[in-house]
């Protein structure tokens, strides 16, 4: 399991901030997509994402017990 | 060093040399609007030797919830921004230098203010500008300090070239119908604490503290108790187009810049994308009606109005403003809502 | 609500509704200096209904770096800082009802000012009013937000009477001999950072959002690039005097306050903390050393000058101000060194 | 071991962010205590404490891998 944390406005989507799901051995791709498809969110190709508090790209491996932040970026000044 | 800026020489990372180096550097702030104003503040109480301010929009009283120095009067004078920060900004300290500049910012126009200065700050309101800053900052080495907000939500990230990934490594490419502060609205603290990041790391760049710089992609949600630094030292790419080893630029040709045009006897600017973009019109829609636009829609376009300024919007980026044969003013409006 | 506010209220957690509450609201700002006058600012913006402010002090050049509103003329014109802050914000939006008290906070001159309203900022500098302000918000039941600054490290803290623990659960007591912004320096992002805190859950609050509201205890180094926000569930003690089972409010009596007196005959004024304190003037004097102050010393008193004012500060925390008969300003002096 | 964050100055007395030391079992005001000793840091009675992010007072109990954070109160405004 890996626990996804949600920020900004698709912590409101989902419901809540945090949830834990399957996805060890996973790509960062393949977690987005299976999100994306039970929270309804969308839009997550343009959100950035962070493993561990550190910048992930799409192709990047999970392990067991990560947890995977996704961070809208804004562009309002 | 005067009693000004005793308790900014106190702090021992600035010290009496640090404020001396502050005094000798000029500093360029692209945007004065809510970022904009804020830093242009915070540099003038620094005592920053030189501050150019570029902005092309001016003072309205939608401004004032967010946007520091500005006055009632401003609004009532319709000053541009750039002029009323910096009137404001010379009576707050004589001794600053301030440059102030009315125009759109794009690789064009900006690229001959990058010569000699120290340090550029973001205070824009869209990706596009924020891309050609980047590169700017990696063809001239110039570090520059991102900050955006929309809602309660903020980030900041400071690029160094040569040392740090840059925003198109991180990005890769301009994120698609995001928030922007005329759908999802903005709160004043909002503003307050991504200029609080750019400051910071600003005095460190300014008093050559390099080591002191933030090193990773701040993230922040005030109104639901989120803050996350990112980690960003995995994320520089050696074939990143801005930052990589064979460096193109790319944002700084035309073909990667929005387009505008008058249309030909009529009342209207037609604004087109770099690239043909896959609008979501139903969402883009219903969150612009949540907004308070008035929306008409068919499955080709959407017609949205507001304050009898009216936009025709078409699912690959296209829009046509209607009311104006100002070029700039139909950018200003298009990226407000579009980002 | 006029368009001023349409970003403010575009936001959804505030809308239309809650722009309602904000001007029905009335908001008691203690202190307008960094805090205060970004504090000031921030609510003016807002549009709150009515804002009182409170500070004993007067604008100096030395506040000019990180200071908000004030400006080179209030200097020139010695205004106080609530009558200048005042001025400022009327100039921002004449809808706000601004009262301008100039006096020194203390139990006694405080509690008044209580009655009616709905928030109480801090934007004190020192632990002794803070804790009169936390003991006058269990009294009145009124919630407070904290908050403070030096150097680039600043905290916040918001006290709801009734639901969280509050400010004397956490410290106990007062802290002792920490640094001030008069020894330590202060940069303006830092001020910034706490007060982006204190806005932010000040909003939620005036729009009566209780569950927005930060559930710990925020603590930041913009300069060591370090953020933490730390749980208080645990920190609410049954037996806490100020907010427990059967408060006392101690420090509402007389006895916990700092006495000044006018030596008979002398141009002095004795400043006597309310206990006896056991400071390491060793290590204060050096402080004091680097920090610009003319220091001599003994092993029973340490004698500090700058700015041609001079004090003598014994290690039971006693100290005489020479120099004057004011007992606010002696008072003050006293405070920015010792806290 | 328990791992010990600096917060503000104390970081640039100690000359690092963060350490790793004995403690399993001990009590804060222990820990203070040994630290105060070990680093010559002054003062430690009156520093908030934080283990694993919560408020923690001089009886806290400490466990193997907490984190523990001392946060100086600061005064200034």
């Amino acid at each position: 399991m890996v626990n996804v944390l949600f920020f900004a406005h698709l912590k409101d989507v989902v419901g809540k901030e945090e949830v834990s799901v399957e996805g060890n051995e996973w790509n960062v791709a393949r977690l987005k997509e299976k999100i994306a498809a039970d929270y309804g969110l969308e839009g997550l190709e343009s959100v950035m994402t962070a493993v561990n508090e550190e910048f992930a790209d799409d192709e990047t491996i999970l392990s067991e017990g990560d947890t995977i932040a996704f961070i809208p970026p804004v562009s309002g000044g | 060093m005067s009693e000004r800026y005793s308790r900014q020489t106190l702090f021992s990372p600035i010290g009496e040399e640090g404020q001396k180096k502050i005094s000798s550097k000029h500093v360029l702030l692209i945007g004065a609007g809510a970022l904009g104003s804020a830093n242009a503040e915070f540099l003038t109480r620094a005592g920053i030797g030189k501050l150019t301010i570029v902005d092309r929009d001016y003072v309205e009283e939608s401004n004032l919830q967010r946007q520091q120095l500005y006055t009632e009067k401003d609004v009532l004078e319709k000053l541009p921004k750039a002029e009323a920060a910096k009137r404001h900004c010379q009576d707050i300290n004589g001794e600053v230098e301030v440059e102030a500049i009315i125009m759109d910012g794009t690789a064009l126009s900006l690229e001959p203010l990058f010569a000699g200065v120290s340090l550029v700050i973001d205070a824009t309101d869209n990706f596009e500008t924020r891309m050609v800053i980047n590169d700017l900052s990696q063809k001239h080495r110039i570090p520059w300090i991102y900050g955006a907000c929309v809602g309660s939500v903020g980030m900041s990230f400071t690029i160094i070239p040569g040392v740090t990934p840059c925003l198109n490594c991180l990005l890769r490419s301009i994120p698609i119908q995001g928030m922007t502060c005329d759908t999802g609205g903005i709160i004043f603290p909002a503003v307050q604490m991504v200029v609080a990041h750019q400051a910071a790391d600003a005095l460190k760049i300014l008093v050559e503290d390099y080591d002191a710089v933030r090193p990773g992609f701040s993230t922040f949600d005030l109104w639901r108790n989120q803050y996350q630094t990112m980690k960003v030292g995995r994320a520089k790419k050696s074939d990143c187009l801005s930052c990589g080893e064979a460096p193109t630029y790319p944002f700084l040709t035309l073909e990667n810049a929005t387009k505008t045009t008058v249309l030909c006897g009529r009342d209207t600017v037609q604004v087109r994308p770099p690239a043909p973009r896959k609008l979501q019109l139903e969402k883009l829609g219903s969150d612009l009606g949540g907004s308070g636009f008035t929306v008409k829609s068919n499955p080709f376009l959407l017609s949205v109005e507001k304050d009898g300024e009216r936009m025709v919007i078409f699912s690959d980026g296209r829009a046509l403003i209607h009311g104006t044969k100002d070029m700039v003013h139909a950018k200003v409006l298009y990226q407000r809502i579009l980002g």
